[in-house]
């Protein structure tokens, strides 16, 4: 318990949460306003954290370029996506967004010359010898975390300062997002979610508007890609298995896939549930060996979410009817 | 289907004199063997109101969903205001100044009934990703599409509902909505699929006022999917006969009435004796 | 002639409302359908002809009034059965479209719509059928999609018939149809009818129907609106009135 | 060309067991709309519970096989009663069944390291036997494998279409309106399809443990997205398109390593091919090779 | 509010003070240990967090035996999936939440270096990694906080190459297969390197993914061209899948392969087969004058219910000499732990005391004596960038039993 309470490790999964928060907000603006279900959005988190790690180790780019070159590859990758596959309907686009994510990792795993491949990105190659990517970013966390160590002594840490980063750009985002949801844009788009052929045969052109959704959802993705390379410092191919797409999509439920501001409780309640279940040491866990808590982990996690979409589909804050109506 | 041969006589050629805003030339579809739709000609003349009838099956849908682009015909032109739109998209082709009505009235549940209405407004700077900086441009937008929403409604009695979910409206009201939706997007040519059935009479009523008045302004013209003849007659001016796909007939109100190829295509005709 | 009001009667619909979700449709609808009759429902578009038998089914609900069948005797609440239930107590159902499963062969189509009592056999009743239309017989292997619509409707009812039903429920068996092919198909009704099996049809091709029927009501706005023996009202002119709005 | 054979027969076993998982996933999509997400660990849990009962209990190997199709049909049934019977009944949407796939997914692989460890694992048969075949290297097992896997799709085929239920299965999977007024029994369709996943689960992953001749406890996660790509192949919902869009599947990915075959994919990326195949027929013939055009996808 | 807080820092740093003092004597180590112990590699992750805390209760025991006051736990062993993300969330919830002094693990590079940017050199957090194994992780500039008891790729590359160079020659041509991770392809990397200087040729370069559903294809492509010699880089795990492959092609030699420290046990030896492996060779690191037999029974007593991985004792090592360190020091302050580390690995000399004499080693170390603990994996011997220097690499071979047996006389040493 007194493991529990102490603030540190809270702090790393409150930026943490707010990195998944951004992530959940881009399977957000596709599902809770397009309709689309991107299995696939880890893919555009893992495009724009390499882009950085290689453009800023091998090429010696400044962060904040290519940062924003990131973002716009994940964007790219997210019309990519649209372009070949968004035709299909609700489930066959699901399964092939999969399909496209860990293509995208398996390009990363086996291209060593450009992305260090297994290694993760410390072994990408390099002219000047081991860096990181981080270096100028460390700068602005350092100067945030020395403001903050009048405030809060040795609290102050580089996970407190990304939460002053992180957590401002999502408010932000979430501020975007909901004004986003409120144009005739999205209107057309909740049209396309419940019927094609209405806003067709308004004129509106549905293939362009759902490709748009998808786009803008993937630069989500890649800014919370951004934060997740500043955040880990290093990236590794394992980083960006499926299941993280499966933690945003959790994130959305909790809000109710049409809340976008849901998403800043739902976020902090992912994190709390994902980061308090590595304290199951009280008795009678503490019976069982630290293997076995670590199975039981996993399996909280799974039996959350079947538990919620049986007994609350439409998440803490969301209306029944929106899941029910599909 | 005998007498089609005179059936067809009977027809008048509306478009002769006037301008025909829609020309249609031998269209034919077909979905796995069956052919809802067989060798269709007509033509429509501007500001005119024509009503389709026919018996269920008769293929009136099929050829309003070939004519508003969301199935291709397999063979045939479809001609609205001198561009041949067969082979175009349904949005295009919507954004032409063709709209359609659904049969069943399609609304979009989950969308509140002032904004299914200002989803039709043509023209939106806000329909493009571009558009989301011009605030300004946007907001005016919105602005009007909504006062022109609310006088819509108005006309049709919802102004009560106009920021309530579409889905709690009853079939009835649906219809209003649908009909009003058609009409926000200023069409030039209107497609409406059966805007009356299930509709109680006062309703009905009431709608054909509305289309009544939009008659009198001239600056659109009808095509109306009805079943009802006493409704067609009141408001066409012509009416054209489907059964089987084809057209069986085509003239004024009056005469289709006593048509005895329309009597048979609905009542079934009096055929053989079957013990 | 036989009287609708009779208390024999083998399937009985009684003051029935109902629609889908919160749209009615039925107000109030009572169909009598006595043993080895044929019974026809017409009525214009939206009338609520279909809407009956898709309450039976579970497809559209129903919010008051009830349907029972008296088999011998035997009283069966029909609106509770469970719809896959309803054929093992006799009652067949042909929908009026998708009444076929396309992937399935012929053959397959028949035997899925068998249901097994005590003393029947899926062969000799499908002999029988085969017997009755060779057509199948000569495509039984064939995936049921590659039939023609004449073809489609004929082996609904077949699929129907596997049953052994003691009344077939027929949503507008003649929909779709050639002129040609709709006149064979009554003539089968008559031949289903006479060996034994009742028939309750909502039908859009009123005066064939009705010339084949025993009794035949007339509904509108989800009512009943007038009835009569079958043959007496294909000249009924208030019948046209109704179908074509003339009030 | 004795590489030809070789990768062929590789192909063929691979494909085999790809097939009998495929159409188990191609099944259940079919009746109950539901991408199971959960299908590549029941195949792991089929494979550790055989080895269980005839490595460690020592009983007899057929014996054990059928003994872990029946637990694999169990499960199924049980998570149909707690679980997915209730998500129709509240109108589960396919967001939902996506999710909770993959939850149960998230459950049962720990279950599976708790009961059985962590440990690699192999069955009491001799992995290492080998035939010549026209230059081709056959091994013992995988010969085996084919054998039985072949089989299998030759009684799974003939099930679905020659017994009341798999008729009544697909009867239902084409038009479930009409299969419910026809006087099929909806409820009892559905549980013979979780069943025969259930089933069909368990024996793929045994197989697949043979034909590894050693396994761990993420074998068949591993493999479900191929197994996926079987399913898109052979149009999904198509049971006898699943069994031959798995054995097409399995084919390819090995015969994609020959040299004719763009100098050959190297085998790092392997997966690739699985998932390249998968997006492309979903691109180019998204109804799948059985599927006909105007099918809605 | 401020005030408040200042007083009860106030509060807080008294009473530490006051406790502190009488611990100046017992010191009282705190460990965490990250390890993969779900998914994939579990097998690895579970057997060295389970051998890690064997180790901890080795030197509890001892301690008591020696009347030395104080402890030396694991406070909480960690799951990270192998994932370098997940490693960051566990060493910060261990830095953070438990309080740790030092980390023991994790398995592999990525998650290794991820938790020292992040986490562990910022916080001034000893780590000793137990199988990291890139020759990446002795560059970085790690404020001297990064240790490992697992041998660096660039020895290990260097010590097979020239065993096979000794054994074949050098200009033959030798074909290599690696698991694609990145245990596999780093070491990979550096024998074809190595090789290639030595003036030999590669054959096939063949990586496959531990999960493929089969390996036959894999197999046969690294049989081609008929290599005269081969290097294999894998874990246990896919290599019973791979082996059997190899087998079926009738054209591999297993006398003609080498493979690294993974295949040094005769347990690992006997799952994937002994007619498989007999004949082959491999290197090994070794503890000098160790018994490691000795060691794998004894935790097999100790901790029965979970099976035994060929680097467990890695795990044991690192926690052993994190806790000799301590005492050594009288402190848990990183700068007095790394200092002492490398009093007690043997860095700066000192008698030889073997793990099986851990009470000795407790009371030399209590007694602030320089020595060189002998592991039961490697004796580590930290140098200048916390690599272990002391490892002495065994050629080992497979007999015809799966026996190993190693001749002393050919270790190599860097």
């Amino acid at each position: 318990m007194d493991a529990f309470v102490q603030p540190g490790f809270w702090v790393f999964v409150l930026a943490l949460a707010g990195i998944y928060g951004i992530f959940a907000l881009g399977l957000q603006i596709q599902y809770g306003v397009g309709g689309i279900m991107n299995f696939g959005h880890v893919g555009m988190m893992a495009v724009s954290g390499y882009t950085i790690a290689v453009l800023v180790i091998k090429y010696q780019w400044s962060f904040w370029w290519a940062a924003f070159v990131g973002v716009v590859l994940a964007a790219l990758l997210g019309a990519l996506l649209g372009l070949t596959t968004l035709r299909l309907s609700g489930d066959y686009f699901a399964i092939a967004s999969i399909a496209f994510a860990e293509i995208t990792r398996y390009w990363i795993l086996n291209t060593d010359s450009v992305t260090g491949g297994t290694q993760g990105t410390l072994a990408i190659p390099n002219p000047l010898g081991f860096g990181g990517y981080t270096n100028q970013p460390d700068l602005i966390l350092t100067w945030i975390s020395d403001r903050l160590y009048p405030i809060v002594g040795d609290e102050a840490s580089r996970d407190m300062s990304m939460i002053f980063i992180v957590w401002p750009f999502l408010f932000l985002f979430i501020w975007i997002a909901s004004k986003l949801q409120q144009t005739s844009w999205a209107r057309v788009l909740r049209a396309t979610r419940e019927d094609d052929d209405v806003p067709r045969s308004l004129g509106k052109n549905v293939f362009r508007f759902r490709l748009q959704t998808l786009v803008i959802g993937s630069v989500f993705g890649g800014i919370a890609g951004v934060f997740w390379a500043l955040q880990f410092a290093l990236l590794a191919p394992e980083d960006f298995l499926r299941i993280v797409t499966f933690y945003g999509w959790m994130i959305l439920i909790l809000a109710g896939a049409t809340r976008v501001k849901g998403l800043i409780i739902a976020s902090i309640f992912f994190g709390f549930l994902y980061g308090s279940t590595r304290f199951l040491e009280f008795w009678p866990l503490s019976l069982l060996s630290s293997p076995e808590r670590a199975y039981l982990r996993v399996f909280l996690i799974g039996f959350v979410i079947v538990l919620l979409m049986l007994k609350r589909p439409q998440g803490l804050f969301g209306k029944r009817q929106e899941m029910v109506l599909e | 289907m005998e007498n089609l041969a005179s059936a067809s006589s009977t027809s008048l050629d509306n478009s002769s004199s006037d301008f025909a805003i829609l020309d249609v030339r031998n269209i034919s579809v077909s979905f796995g063997g069956v052919r809802p739709v067989q060798d269709v000609s007509f033509k429509i003349s501007e500001n005119s109101f024509t009503s389709v009838i026919g018996p269920n099956g008769a293929g009136k849908t099929s050829l309003f969903n070939l004519i508003s682009g969301m199935n291709k015909v397999s063979a045939g032109e479809i001609i609205f205001r001198q561009q041949a739109i067969q082979a175009i998209h349904p949005h295009k082709i919507a954004q032409k100044g063709l709209i359609r009505t659904f049969q069943g009235a399609k609304i979009i549940k989950r969308l509140t009934v002032a904004e299914n209405l200002m989803m039709a407004v043509q023209g939106n700077p806000g329909d493009n990703l571009s558009g989301f900086l011009r605030i300004r441009a946007r907001r005016d937008f919105e602005a009007q599409a909504r006062a022109e929403a609310m006088r819509r409604l108005d006309q049709v009695g919802l102004t009560k509902f106009a920021d309530e979910y579409a889905g709690i409206l009853s079939g009835g009201q649906r219809k209003l909505l649908d009909l009003s939706r058609a009409l926000m997007a200023k069409p030039s040519l209107l497609l409406l699929d059966e805007p009356f059935a299930g509709v109680n009479p006062t309703l009905v009523e009431k709608l054909i006022m509305v289309l009544g008045e939009l008659r009198k302004e001239k600056s659109m013209t009808f095509l109306l999917i009805e079943h009802d003849l006493e409704t067609v007659m009141n408001i066409s001016d012509r009416v054209i006969v489907m059964a089987d796909g084809k057209i069986i007939a085509d003239g004024l109100p009056g005469a289709i009435y006593e048509n005895e190829v329309v009597i048979d295509a609905y009542l079934g005709s009096r055929r053989k004796e079957i013990k | 002639m036989i009287n609708s009001n009779s208390d024999q009667a083998l399937f009985s619909v009684n003051d029935l409302q109902g629609g889908y979700g919160d749209i009615q449709i039925l107000n109030g609808v009572t169909i009598k359908v006595p043993d080895q009759s044929i019974v026809t429902i017409v009525g214009p578009n939206g009338a609520g002809k279909s809407t009956i038998l898709k309450a039976i089914y579970k497809i559209a609900d129903v919010t008051s009034g009830s349907v029972t069948l008296n088999k011998n005797g035997v009283i069966t609440d029909v609106l509770a059965t469970k719809p896959h239930n309803l054929s093992s107590i006799g009652v067949g159902y042909v929908p009026q479209i998708e009444n076929i499963f396309p992937a399935l062969s012929i053959e397959e189509n028949l035997e899925v719509g068998f249901v097994n009592f005590e003393n029947n056999n899926l062969e000799t009743i499908r002999d029988d059928i085969y017997q009755r239309y060779p057509d199948l017989k000569i495509k039984a292997k064939d995936r049921a999609g590659t039939l023609s619509g004449g073809q489609r409707q004929m082996l609904a009812m077949a699929r129907a018939l596997m049953s052994s039903p003691r009344i077939l429920l027929l949503d507008e068996p003649s929909a779709g149809l050639a002129p040609a092919l709709v006149d064979q198909l009554f003539e089968e009704l008559v031949k289903i009818n006479k060996s034994g099996v009742t028939i309750l049809m909502v039908e859009q091709n009123a005066r064939r129907a009705l010339a084949i029927s025993d009794y035949g009501y007339v509904l509108d706005m989800g009512k009943n609106r007038h009835e009569g023996a079958g043959a007496s009202m294909v000249d009924d002119p208030e019948i046209v009135g109704i179908y074509l709005g003339k009030k | 060309m004795s590489d030809l054979i070789q990768y062929t027969f590789n192909g063929l076993v691979v494909g085999s067991i790809f097939a009998i998982a495929a159409v188990g996933i191609s099944l259940l999509y079919s009746v109950l709309r539901l991408v199971n997400f959960a299908a590549g660990d029941f195949l792991t849990l089929g494979a550790f519970l055989t080895y269980f009962l005839s490595v460690t209990l020592e009983l007899n190997f057929f014996f054990s096989i059928v003994v872990s199709m029946l637990a694999g049909m169990g499960i199924s049934w049980f998570l149909e009663l707690v679980l997915w019977r209730n998500l129709r009944r509240n109108k589960a949407g396919t967001l939902a069944l996506f999710l909770v796939a993959t939850g149960v997914a998230l459950m049962l692989r720990p279950i599976i390291q708790f009961l059985f460890g962590t440990e690699t694992r192999k069955f009491n048969i001799d992995i290492l036997k080998t035939y010549d075949f026209l230059g081709a290297r056959i091994a013992h097992t995988q010969l085996l494998v084919l054998i039985f896997a072949s089989a299998s799709i030759l009684v799974i085929a003939l099930f679905i279409s020659k017994a009341r239920i798999g008729k009544d299965m697909r009867a239902y999977a084409n038009n479930p309106g009409l299969a419910a007024v026809s006087g099929i029994n909806v409820d009892r369709v559905v549980l013979a399809t979780w069943l025969i996943s259930g089933a069909l689960g368990s024996l793929a992953g045994v197989f697949q443990g043979l034909v590894q001749g050693q396994f761990n406890n993420s074998m068949g996660e591993s493999l479900l997205l191929s197994f996926f790509a079987a399913v898109v192949l052979g149009t999904i919902g198509d049971a006898y398109g699943a069994l031959v869009g798995g054995l097409l599947l399995g084919l390819f990915m090995e015969l994609s390593q020959l040299s004719f075959f763009f100098g050959g994919v190297p085998s790092n990326y392997k997966p690739v091919v699985a998932f390249a195949t998968l997006v492309l027929v979903l691109l180019f013939k998204p109804e799948g090779i059985f599927g006909y055009r105007g099918r809605k996808v | 509010m401020k005030i408040r807080k200042v007083l009860l820092a106030t509060a807080l740093t008294s009473t530490l003070v006051l406790n502190a003092l009488p611990a100046q004597a017992a010191v009282d180590m705190k460990i965490g240990t990250i390890h993969p112990l779900t998914g994939g590699n579990a097998d690895y992750g579970i057997g060295l967090t389970t051998a890690a805390e064997w180790g901890a209760e080795s030197v509890t025991k001892a301690m008591k035996a020696a009347k030395v006051a104080g402890s030396c736990k694991i406070v909480a062993s960690e799951d990270d999936q192998a994932t370098p993300a997940l490693a960051v969330e566990a060493a910060t919830k261990l830095v953070k939440s438990n309080k740790v002094n030092a980390i023991v693990g994790p398995l592999t590079s990525g998650s290794t270096l991820g938790i020292a940017q992040s986490v562990t050199v910022p916080n001034n957090i000893v780590v000793i990694a137990t199988a990291a194994s890139s020759p990446t992780i002795t560059k970085y500039a790690d404020q001297d906080l990064l240790f490992r008891t697992y041998p660096s790729d660039a020895f290990q590359g260097k010590v097979i190459v020239a065993a096979v160079q000794k054994a074949f020659g050098k200009t033959v041509t030798l074909s290599i297969g690696a698991r694609n991770d990145a245990f596999g392809t780093a070491l990979a990397n550096v024998v074809t390197n190595e090789w290639v200087k030595g003036g030999g040729d590669i054959g096939r370069k063949v990586l496959w993914n531990p999960d493929n559903a089969t390996f036959d294809s894999e197999a046969k492509l690294l049989t081609e061209g008929s290599p005269d010699v081969w290097v294999i880089v894998d874990f246990p795990d896919t290599f019973a899948k791979v082996g059997p492959a190899l087998v079926r092609t009738g054209k591999w030699d297993a006398k003609k392969t080498f493979f690294t420290e993974a295949m040094y046990d005769e347990a690992v030896i006997a799952t994937i087969g002994v007619s498989i492996m007999a004949g082959a060779k491999g290197t090994a690191a070794k503890s000098i004058g160790v018994d490691s037999a000795k060691w794998k029974t004894d935790r097999k007593a100790a901790k029965p219910s979970t099976k035994e991985t060929f680097v467990d004792a890695s795990g044991y090592d690192a926690t052993v000499l994190l806790c000799l360190a301590a005492i050594h020091g009288k402190s848990v302050k990183h700068t007095a732990l790394i200092k002492s580390l490398r009093a007690v690995s043997g860095s700066q000399g000192g008698p030889l005391i073997p793990w099986t004499k851990l009470t000795d080693a407790v009371k030399a170390a209590a007694a602030g004596k320089k020595f060189t603990y002998q592991g039961a994996w490697t004796t580590a011997k930290f140098d200048a960038a916390g690599d272990s220097s002391g490892a002495l690499f065994r050629v080992y071979s497979i007999d015809a039993a799966g026996k190993l047996s190693s001749n002393d006389a050919e270790d190599v040493r860097f």
